[in-house]
């Protein structure tokens, strides 16, 4: 008889439903219930008080605002497309909290939350997204790489920094000021790709202080995961001869604390590791996408219910006794910030025609000059038309 | 019939090609359920199942390097790249396996493979989904590459692409899916250029997005008593040169206009044909009025950026001052 | 203190040394040993006549005797180049005689000995090393796709050979003469392209039927496989939801009996696996390569005492009584061989100048027409000359 | 002092800068104990150590990625592509980020890697290893594109590329790897094309292999009475255009020549500018001699199949004629 999949996909689809259960899996890292209780796991002690704790409620909440202005200002065409965090804030402040300064992340363009821990300006982030610059910001100001949009590019970059690490002799001296690691972020459909899988060739053959940080949000866009795997993505670090670990992504302190050992082990020089953060994309793919295509609202709605901010303020106000006013504190820094966004990118400045041949190259060489000089003249004679 | 969209019209050429060939089969990112982020495959994996029209995983090598193994196997795969810019890492299957494949085989094996790609900039969309890439492929013996300018080219072309036996390299004008048109009763011959505009002074030579540039351009020209004759190249590989030469022996001036960046673009080509076979009959040097050598900008300067109807106009003026 | 290497890579030659270890390791699958005596495995009982060996050892001398005669008309400048298969003739054989006909093999450059099996004459492979062709065989003749040379991207095709088997109804029906599976060779130096990933990536994800023969020779030209992992390749299959098998890779009975299954499996629509065949490439990586400039010759004397044809020639004298005539019928078999290849190697046709533009499209187009008939001109402008 | 073979002038620009600058690193395929296919890397581990000279895993893409990482961390990578037909795998990176990374970052971050590939045929090989992709790499904006011709300015330019602060992507004609030469005292700008021979008739421009394809054909046409000038193009991105024009205004008559298929080749590109800026000038259209728009034939046609003295001297007597 056949074990055959009659369409092929339909045996993907059997594994789609297993990797979509929402319950938390046996080897799911966590530390925080969606309840707001904390829970203790033996190869992930986490010693962190409860103002860190607030202060990591107050990156999630102000994470969040940051979305939805620019969502909002999307909608308003001050922006031409947004990739939203929805759902991801706990997975990427842990991260974020849980790099050094001096350590490097490599983010895709989802990773606001990152952007905000490694303390880049929200407004930095949206030239790209209003289409003033392509990025443009420097990766050196805060150890944070430019947005990467081909899929997995980014994970070759950041094998390649840590080959540079390791050449620097900033691993394993045991001075903290001086080891370095790097976090390379990528996501479920990402994992597909030829050069993801190569980045951790290199990161296990060479043992690099890196350690790869996957967002499985369940979707690719319209593919879900399945598209992707058979079997969850942490095993993925196995068949290269690292660690693999999945957490549950909604969990800010599972985040933080995995993170930190996976980082504190790659700066040592106990080389790489995989983090698989299991969360949702509760938006659209971008602001262009339409998600009621290809996915129920009922998938949404069980996953609402592991909010990770949610579980943070029920932790505070029922086993922190944190008050009212803190909250209210948080909200007032949430408006500013809000408005400091607005205002912001509305002010970011139109680029020149002209400035297009200005980093084409580290100087302008002759034929571009002369390109540039042909097209000021074109665009003088407008002028003069308009004088 | 009432006018469609280029978007609708490649969706029915599509639909006619997986109706009258089971072999046929439409693979890439998201062209199932969502029906592909321009919609151009909506419907089909509901209409012709999964088997036929569906999700791969998210690697463009992976999608060409199977399409390859698909056509081995007899299949006729119609792939699609997401965007312009994601093509590049399936560059190495394309160019040395899927262009190659035939040749290598001694012509025992056929790679009737079509490869979508929606191209061009103009959206206001972020880096990589604007690229004009066209140049790579034309200049990969093996590969025939073709764009299509109008609904009722794009509804024909595409399923003349899928008949066809070589792989076909497909570049859709994603600034123009949304373009209305009505659909010929017959098809053009796919490798064949045609005269949009007949006209006497200058010859304009564009493909895909701009197409309707070039025709804006003459219309304007026209105020000014200029009478352009604009050529739809439709078929950037192999290239339809008799039809460009023919028209520069009538009016002794030529413009190409594309979006790619000007060095070593399809322009260099028409331009090094043409003063080769109209050598006498040129009255000026064959101009190009293309996108400069710059990456693609940020969206805001993409208008400044992009051939324009002036930037089409000033280059008239300057052929006709010769 | 510093648990980093030092130099990067020197963490890469410790595990080298442990790839590099000759004995079999306690996973790896093998059925007869170098001493020729045969060994059962609980997990791959292996039903095979005495006869069927004696075919396996002609298959072994015939398919050794083609790769010397190859490097001896390389050497006489009837080839440009050719890339020896000694020391993998078991691995090939076995693999190759695991096939059936309606299964689908995509070689590298190197399986000479799987194309034996195949039924594909010795001539068919020379035109390519000859430089009279660039292959040029038809794959459905025998099954046997062409020679692949870009590292890796034959995987890529092999898979989706395979989703087309998928497609056809060709796997788990239960009829063996329907059912087909895809048989992907690959080398421990292809285990890093981008391209050998992503297939993994497609067979998991679609269940395909297919099964990986990664033949790790130790060496991908100068490099160790350590340069490429730090782990047994067959733990690859691993991190992409499938089996992975390592077997000694110069035991025919191993290769036979694993390939055997896997394919079984596969075709059952059981889904992919990966088998590494741990063996050695005993000459320099092609005949243009010199290999004393980067390993030792002691490496190579311990792997003669493990080759793949001696032992069987030591069990079929030892165990199963076989005399020398038997021996002297395959000398004399090989004889003929050789000079079928000597002779057809030379008489293979210079292809005609004006065939380049034969093969580029399926009909010639009008621009390649312009550039023939120029050419053409040309060429004969001399023969007037001559005239 | 004595003459050197250019794949001995390229080891010992690479041990210059590997001398000169901590920051250089040489990686790729075979590089490190073999010293490379061609041994343009011998020695260069054993002497500088593991950690700047190094085999990399078998990957391209993964080569010139982890290139680009190393140069945000502020190395000069060196990546060496073992064969022209093996850098596709690459090409996105080099495209998608190696290119566009300075541009991307408005400056912030410089790549400045040189991607070594030797290129070209006539060396007997088997497929992928003979072809020319130059044109691809010349066509893509934020990369240079040079080949060097002779040993001299193999020593120098490699040694120009590796400090230069852009990505170059130098191109090595392979079968001129043990041709000798002397080396000049002192270095030519790197993107400058240089007239090697003087001449009134016709203007020849070629670079890499061709160049000295390209004297041999001016010695011989010498004996026909004819006195052809050549240009070592050297640069093929920046184009060193003024060089090519200012020679045919002399010589009125143009011949380009190059490996690489014809058809949206760099010939193309010269043609495109020189009939624009000398249109006046010309003689007679520029003519190009070039590899045919087919895939690399097997190597016992590629003679045939490659520009050669004679197929030239066919085109300076046609452009004579005009
Ligand atoms: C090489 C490449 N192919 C296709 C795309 C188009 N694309 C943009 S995002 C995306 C899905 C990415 O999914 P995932 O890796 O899970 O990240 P997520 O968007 O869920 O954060 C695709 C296909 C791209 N950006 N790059
Ligand atoms: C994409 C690509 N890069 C580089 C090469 C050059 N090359 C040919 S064989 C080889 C080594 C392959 O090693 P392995 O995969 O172990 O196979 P083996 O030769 O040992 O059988 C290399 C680097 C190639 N053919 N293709
Ligand atoms: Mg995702
Ligand atoms: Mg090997």
């Amino acid at each position: 008889m056949s074990v055959a999949p009659a369409v092929p996909g339909s045996e993907a689809r059997e594994a789609r439903d297993a990797l979509h259960a929402v319950h938390p899996e046996p080897d799911m890292v966590q530390l925080l219930t969606p309840e707001g209780a904390r829970v203790a796991h033996p190869d992930y002690p986490l010693d962190i008080s409860d103002d860190e704790i607030r202060s990591l409620y107050r990156d999630l909440v102000l994470v969040r605002r940051i979305d939805s202005e620019a969502i909002a200002l999307q909608r308003q065409g001050e922006l031409g497309l947004w990739a939203s965090l929805l759902g991801q804030e706990g997975a990427q402040v842990g991260a974020g909290r849980a790099l050094r300064p001096h350590d490097m992340a490599f983010p895709t363009y989802r990773e606001h939350g990152v952007a905000w821990c490694r303390n880049v300006d929200p407004l930095t982030l949206l030239g790209l997204y209003r289409g003033t610059n392509l990025g443009g910001w420097n990766p050196a100001d805060n150890n944070f790489n430019l947005y990467t949009i081909v899929i997995g590019a980014q994970t070759l970059h950041a094998a390649g920094y840590a080959m540079g690490v390791v050449r620097d002799g900033a691993v394993g001296t045991g001075d903290p000021n001086r080891d370095t690691a790097v976090l390379a972020f990528f996501g479920d459909g990402a994992s597909s790709q030829g050069d993801v899988n190569e980045s951790f060739v290199w990161a296990g053959a060479d043992n690099l202080p890196i350690v790869y940080f996957c967002q499985n949000n369940q979707w690719a866009i319209s593919a879900p995961v399945a598209t992707q795997t058979r079997q969850p993505l942490y095993r993925r670090a196995s068949g290269f001869g690292f660690p693999g670990v999945r957490i549950d992504g909604n969990d800010v302190l599972a985040s933080l604390a995995v993170t930190r050992k996976a980082l504190a082990d790659a700066r040592s020089g106990q080389g790489p590791s995989l983090i698989e953060a299991f969360t949702y994309r509760m938006n659209p793919h971008t602001t262009s996408d339409d998600s009621t295509r290809y996915r129920l609202g009922a998938e949404l709605e069980t996953w609402k219910l592991k909010d990770p901010i949610a579980r943070v303020r029920a932790y505070l106000t029922r086993h922190a006794q944190v008050g009212p006013e803190f909250f209210e504190s948080i909200d007032r820094e949430s408006e500013a910030l809000a408005e400091h966004i607005r205002s912001g990118c509305r002010a970011l400045p139109d680029p020149a025609p002209l400035s297009v041949f200005d980093h084409v190259h580290t100087e302008l060489t002759d034929e571009l000059r002369e390109q540039r000089d042909g097209f000021a003249t074109y665009l003088a004679s407008f002028e003069e038309l308009g004088a | 019939m009432s006018p469609i969209t280029m978007a609708k019209a490649l969706n029915d050429g599509l639909r006619k090609t997986l109706e009258e060939d089971p072999k046929v089969i439409v693979m890439g990112e998201d062209v199932g359920k969502l029906g592909g982020v321009f919609r151009v495959t909506d419907g089909l994996q509901k209409d012709f199942g999964e088997s036929r029209v569906f999700d791969t995983p998210l690697a463009e090598s992976g999608i060409i390097g199977t399409a390859v193994g698909l056509a081995i196997r007899g299949y006729r795969p119609v792939c699609e790249i997401q965007f312009d810019g994601f093509v590049y890492p399936g560059f190495d299957q394309i160019v040395s396996q899927v262009a190659k494949m035939h040749n290598r085989s001694n012509g025992n094996l056929k790679m009737p493979i079509t490869i979508r790609i929606p191209f061009g900039g103009g959206i206001g969309a972020v880096e990589h989904h604007s690229e004009s890439p066209e140049a790579y492929f034309a200049h990969t013996a093996g590969l025939k590459v073709v764009s299509c300018s109008n609904p009722s080219d794009a509804y024909w072309m595409i399923q003349q692409a899928v008949r066809a036996d070589d792989p076909v390299i497909f570049f859709e004008p994603k600034r123009r899916y949304w373009t209305k048109g009505e659909l010929d009763p017959t098809p053009y011959p796919l490798h064949k250029a045609r005269i949009v505009r007949p006209g006497r002074d200058v010859t304009i030579v564009a493909y895909g997005p701009m197409v309707v540039t070039a025709l804006e351009s003459a219309a304007a020209a026209a105020d000014e008593g200029h009478d352009l004759e604009v050529i739809d190249l439709r078929s950037i590989s192999p290239l339809d040169t008799a039809t460009v030469v023919e028209s520069v022996q009538r009016t002794g001036r030529l413009v190409v206009v594309h979006e790619a960046a000007v060095s070593h673009g399809v322009g260099a080509e028409i331009a090094a044909r043409v003063q080769e076979k109209a050598f006498y009959s040129l009255e000026a040097p064959v101009l190009r009025v293309c996108g400069f050598d710059t990456p693609y900008p940020p969206s805001r300067l993409e208008e400044d950026w992009l051939p324009s109807v002036d930037r089409i106009l000033d280059a008239v003026d300057r052929t006709l001052e010769y």
